[in-house]
């Protein structure tokens, strides 16, 4: 919150409709669950959270009013954990279809704990 | 210099500033934070998804009135948000009353939500799917999924049974550490209740209140993430 | 440049001489003083960490030496490495110069949450007894770096406690990085812009962000590796499901950066004395500026070069080598414009820029070594071998202790009003710079035969580097010794430092040397930055 | 090994010469731009020095278009360096269809070798002259790092995970072999010696060791050891011309289904026989898991193989072989078991 000046205040109204909003948003991400939509379920639950996410951090956390370094100390922390998802899962996914030992790990004690 | 500004800041605006930049840059911490078990999660999943499909159908088996725990805990947290951020909003009033009912509330909602954990952490343990020394022994009705699974992927079933283990161990402890979070918001809500109890809270000087009410939307912020990467792997 | 009069320093209450008593330094929330309660941490664990590296060098004297067994000696890499990197590297100069200036440079009176610093050295002594009780109930053999499966599941030694340890002073560097950014953006004072800000915040602002965005990823990699030592389960351990590669990831996603972390501030100490001791103000002041964040920025693209033959894809190794030359460039971009500072200056040899002229020499070998280790094709050969040892202390002992060591010097006067011994400072700045090259520059040609890291014994034909880098750490360890002695001397015999000994630029030389509690008695108005042509010189 | 005054190790396989340029080249620029900041800073420091007390020099800003040079021109070196240090890592990883296989095992603190005319030795690795040859690696316990000095090449050696390099000795003598990456207390002492002999040296060496005799053989008798003739001889499945056939198999909850007899059948049914029961026999078989150490079960496979005569030869596997890919959502390929088509006539 920048000033405690009034007009940053804003109406319980909006409260209220925001948090309506967001109980629809996880109805709609656990009845979507139930489709089996391949590869597109994992998108479409994450899109879900990431709106659901906006809406809690520009309405709940007043970012929406609040100064640009505000949206910048935000945006940072979400860019770099994209950096290290991104960068991560990329080089994993690009690896040559090589095959896991584990199946058939060299071991002569397969450990079962 | 009034105590309301600390000596180093010049005037009221300065350190409220301050202040939000800084729990701002905690909260960023806080990200990479449980960005790190995200990515471990990510990894696993792109590696074993068989085994994350089936842990995800087990720990979303915990079922009351045919709504998902996780998607009750969800709801939990979202009134709760509701319910801090009004509190927020009267404290910039001065209506100290309804800051204190607010943030009972809230208390009432974050203990509950804890009591949902507890519940379903109860239920997985009777699962037998608590990993660890010698604690990981799913009974039969998982087993024998699980060796369908296998059968299915045309892998041997034991390297199934670990990959599964290994999503209970992301599961707790992603969990475990949002729980962490909640008993910490917990602890500082209550701190917070008592201050406003005292009259402490003035619409000048109530940084205290927005600082844990973005800590809380935070915690609130990262389930949101877990229900659709724990609860919801399809 | 208001320049405030010049006031004898014994008749202000300086923020040494206002209080005495223990509880006044040890519930301090002054930023100085909390510097200075970090300087003397940091100087000790410098001590443990380098007795550690003495007794390695005088083991690889003789090829199979029997002066530690192969445990011992693995202990010893661990806890040099351990020290070193966590407790010295990374927090030294921010917390202890970084701690005293970033307030007084830009005009403030403290930090922005002096409670918080507070905390991060309480943190920080609290990690630092964590790890050296698990050095005194038996040590790590694990290497600094923990790798798994080796660190989860094979060690029996004292991994757990070491790993608490590092975690808990994880969160001490994050608070000193949170209390930099939030200060430097809201406390400056009047008519101090961001351009206007001296290099060495800059420097701060980039650490700043490297600290608050990957220290959280280290501290949940080491708590991973925790829990999977003590539950049994495979997060990282392959014979239990586990992928080892995926430590390597996200261990290396902090401990990259994590050398940024120690050479940016390096960096931000060589603006500042390289531009007092030629009289000049910086040449491409926005450049270098920027290039600090550049460094900070990319540096958080590069991780996986520590991984080329780690069994990575292919697509990895040529994304993360294209990546890693990219960050060298900022870095080139400095180099050039410092030598550029000295052209046409008017430059005195005194400690700190001897100091610093030898950071400008060994971080340009270490810079060009580590494009040795970014090209795919020789890290084939080179890595982890005595190469990548010769090339990241070039940067670390010859860059960043070099720096610290000269920033030490610089501000001594500032921090306790007392000027060292000028002739002894350059001796030693020379032992440090014939000790170190003699160390370390045979290390790359040891390295090229393909001599291995870690090693307690080593093949015949290597002894003959061997010894010449032994000679030379003998040397780097008296380098290392004698400012301490001359510096502690110069505390009751030193003579008194005015406002500004050096005639230098900046904010914190306006005030009075120790400055007082409030660092300035009226908040300062900020100028031009290295306004040297303002100056006046008559009165030196 | 001589001990003089080396700078460079001996180059001893085809890319140690391109690695040794690359080098040379970087060496190159290195001291071109060491010398280059030595020499203004000594140069200005001399010719600039402090004249006088009072000396104020003349403020220079800086020159964007000085700062563009040196951003543009190091980022062009540094493309160079990326290419052709790109160019030789990529051939690195590529090796040719024809290379000899050998299979290498990195364990605690020594390492076992395997080659596939079934010889195998300790802590070292008899290569001929000329012939390229491709290592497979990996590890029974920590991750190590199989390095040759002389051939320029190493690579990590991680447990679950097969990984691989390959070179072409080029010539003859005795190299060292080096664990590179930290493996615990006796990480110095796992090493190793590369004997790089003359075709005929090799093929004499090769026949030199009675003991060596291809795995069916070595499996026929771990056959007869453990008693495993007195079942399949006639109460359990006959395993003649069982390898690469369908099977009936029952699985634990009573589903029946047709298998077809791979390697991966066939090391799960050592280890975990009760997970598939073929049709018509009881579930008596016991589990041979804490019994066979891993190059006996290769073995016996290789010996069930033998008995129907067939041999497998894989496709090229790729830089590093690391975990399976899972097949995320599409269907499960049932003829593309991990095991099956990678070759294993040891």
């Amino acid at each position: 919150m920048m000033e405690t000046s009034k007009e940053k205040i804003d109406p319980i109204g909006l409260y209220l409709l925001i948090y309506f909003i967001l109980l629809l948003l996880l109805v709609a991400t656990l009845s979507a669950a139930r489709f089996d939509l391949g590869p597109w379920n994992v998108v479409v639950a994450l899109a879900i959270g990431v709106i659901k996410a906006l809406l809690v951090i520009l309405f709940f956390m007043h970012v929406r009013h609040s100064s640009r370094l505000t949206w910048i100390f935000a945006g940072a922390a979400f860019l770099w954990l994209s950096l290290l998802l991104g960068l991560t899962l990329s080089e994993y996914f690009f690896r040559s279809s090589h095959y896991t030992t584990e199946s058939t790990a060299p071991y002569t004690q397969n450990v079962d704990r | 210099m009034s105590d309301l500004v600390a000596e180093q800041f010049d005037d009221l605006a300065q350190q409220t500033e301050a202040d939000t930049l800084g729990m701002w840059a905690f909260l960023a911490t806080e990200v990479l934070f449980f960005g790190g078990m995200i990515c471990g999660y990510c990894v696993y999943r792109l590696l074993y998804f068989t085994a994350w499909h089936r842990g995800s159908l087990v720990c979303d088996n915990f079922r009351w009135l045919g709504v998902g725990s996780g998607g009750w805990n969800t709801a939990v947290l979202l009134t709760s948000s509701l319910t801090v951020a009004i509190g927020v909003r009267a404290a910039q009033l001065g209506q100290n009353r309804t800051l204190s009912i607010m943030l009972s509330l809230t208390l009432i909602l974050g203990i509950a939500f804890l009591a949902i954990k507890a519940a379903e952490y109860t239920h997985e343990y009777h699962e037998g799917v608590v990993p660890g020394y010698g604690v990981f022994h799913p009974d039969d009705e998982i087993s024998a999924d699980l060796r369908h699974d296998a059968a299915q992927m045309h892998m041997s079933e034991v390297v199934l049974r670990r990959q599964f283990q290994l999503f209970w161990v992301f599961y707790f402890f992603m969990t475990g550490v949002h729980a962490l979070h909640m008993i910490v918001g917990i602890g500082l809500f209550t701190w917070l209740l008592i201050e406003t109890r005292r009259g402490r809270f003035t619409p000048q000087k109530h940084a205290p209140v927005e600082l844990m009410g973005l800590y809380w939307h935070f915690v609130d912020l990262v389930w949101i993430f877990l229900l659709p990467l724990l609860y919801l792997v399809r | 440049m208001a320049s405030i009069p010049y006031i004898p320093e014994y008749t202000v209450e300086t923020y040494l001489n206002e209080r005495h008593t223990v509880a006044s330094w040890l519930l301090t929330k002054d930023h100085k003083r909390i510097a200075v309660l970090f300087m003397i941490s940091i100087t000790v664990l410098f001590a443990i960490g380098g007795s550690a590296a003495v007794v390695m060098r005088l083991q690889l004297l003789t090829p199979h030496s029997t002066l530690v067994e192969a445990e011992t000696y693995n202990k010893l890499f661990t806890l040099h490495g351990v020290v070193m990197v966590f407790f010295f590297l990374v927090p030294s100069i921010p917390a202890t110069l970084g701690n005293f200036l970033v307030p007084l440079m830009i005009g403030a009176r403290d930090l922005a949450f002096p409670r918080i610093n507070l905390a991060s050295w309480y943190l920080y002594i609290i990690g630092s007894t964590l790890a050296l009780t698990s050095l005194i109930l038996g040590g790590v053999d694990t290497g600094w770096t923990f790798y798994t499966p080796y660190s989860s599941t094979f060690s029996n030694t004292h991994v757990i406690l070491a790993i608490t340890g590092v975690f808990i002073v994880g969160f001490s560097s994050i608070f000193t990085g949170l209390n930099f950014i939030v200060t430097i953006h809201k406390m400056r004072c009047p008519g101090m812009t961001w351009f206007r800000l001296p290099l060495f915040i800059w420097s701060m602002y980039a650490t700043s962000i490297i600290f608050v965005l990957a220290t959280p990823v280290l501290a949940i990699t080491l708590a991973l590796v925790a829990l999977e030592r003590i539950l049994g389960v495979g997060i990282f351990d392959p014979a239990l499901g586990g992928d080892p590669i995926l430590f390597q990831h996200l261990f290396w996603f902090y401990s990259h950066p994590a050398v940024y972390i120690m050479i940016l501030p390096g960096m931000g100490v060589i603006s500042e004395l390289i531009t007092c001791y030629s009289r000049k103000s910086p040449f491409g002041y926005v450049f270098i500026a920027m290039s600090s964040l550049a460094i900070a920025v990319l540096g958080f693209l590069v991780w996986a070069h520590h991984m080329f033959v780690a069994g990575i894809s292919i697509y990895g190794g040529l994304v993360f080598s294209m990546l890693s030359f990219l960050v060298a460039i900022p870095s080139a971009i400095k180099v050039f414009n410092w030598t550029s500072t000295l052209y046409k200056g008017s430059i005195q040899l005194d400690t700190p820029m001897l100091y610093a002229l030898g950071f400008i020499g060994l971080f340009t070998i270490g810079g060009l070594t580590g494009l040795f280790l970014a090209t795919l094709g020789v890290d084939m050969h080179v890595h982890d071998t005595y190469f990548v040892i010769a090339h990241f202390h070039y940067i670390m002992v010859g860059g960043a202790v070099m720096a610290y060591m000269g920033g030490l010097h610089f501000w001594w006067p500032k921090i306790t009003g007392k000027l060292y011994p000028e002739v002894w400072g350059r001796v030693a700045a020379a032992i440090l710079f014939l000790g170190f090259n003699l160390t370390f520059f045979p290390q790359f040609i040891l390295g090229y035969l393909g001599m291995p890291r870690r090693y307690y014994a080593y093949a015949p034909e290597f002894q003959v580097y061997n010894v010449m880098s032994s000679c030379g750490a003998s040397i780097l360890a008296i380098g290392y010794l004698l400012p301490f002695f001359y510096l502690m001397w110069s505390l009751k015999y030193g003579k008194a430092a005015g406002n500004n000994p050096f005639k230098a630029a900046g904010l914190e030389w306006t005030t009075a040397s120790p400055p007082p509690k409030h660092n300035f008695l009226k908040t300062p108005i900020a100028g031009e930055p290295y306004a040297y042509h303002e100056m006046d010189f008559s009165d030196v | 090994m001589d001990t003089g005054f080396q700078l460079f190790p001996r180059a001893a396989s085809q890319i140690a010469g391109q690695v040794d340029a690359l080098v040379l080249f970087l060496i190159g620029i290195s001291l071109f731009f060491t010398l280059l900041i030595f020499g203004a800073i000594l140069w200005f420091i001399i010719r600039y020095r402090r004249r006088s007390p009072g000396e104020r020099p003349k403020q220079i800003h800086g020159s964007t278009a000085l700062e563009l040079t040196w951003t543009i021109i190091p980022l062009l070196i540094t493309v160079v360096m990326f290419a052709w240090g790109a160019a030789i890592f990529v051939k690195a990883h590529h090796p040719p269809d024809d290379a000899m296989e050998i299979f290498v095992i990195g364990k605690q603190w020594m390492w076992k070798i395997q080659h596939p005319e079934g010889r195998r030795e300790i802590n070292a690795l008899h290569v001929p002259l000329g012939q390229p040859v491709k290592l497979t690696l990996t590890s029974q316990d920590v991750i190590h790092d199989f390095s040759i000095p002389a051939f320029r090449l190493k690579q990590d050696v991680v447990p679950g995970l097969y990984t691989s390099e390959w070179f072409v000795p080029t010539r003859i003598g005795e190299y060292h072999l080096f664990c590179d990456q930290y493996c615990g207390a006796k990480h110095a002492e796992m090493q190793g010696i590369v004997y790089v002999e003359s075709p005929a040296d090799y093929q004499h060496w090769l026949a030199g060791d009675p003991s060596a005799q291809p795995p069916s053989s070595a499996g026929k008798k771990l056959f007869a050891m453990y008693g495993c003739e007195s079942c399949h001889g006639q109460y359990g499945p006959t395993l003649a011309g069982l390898y690469g056939t369908p099977v009936q198999v029952t699985d634990e909850h009573g589903v029946r289904r047709t298998v077809i007899a791979d390697e991966a059948y066939l090391r799960e049914s050592i280890l975990y026989p009760s997970v598939k029961i073929v049709v018509g026999y009881p579930n008596r078989m016991p589990s041979f898991k804490s019994t066979l150490s891993e190059e006996q079960v290769l073995d016996l496979i290789e010996f069930i193989k033998s008995l129907s005569g067939a041999a497998v030869v894989g496709p090229y596997q790729g830089p590093s072989l690391g975990p399976a890919t899972q097949p995320t959502d599409a269907e499960p390929k049932i003829n593309n078991p991990p095991f099956a088509n990678y070759r294993t006539n040891q």
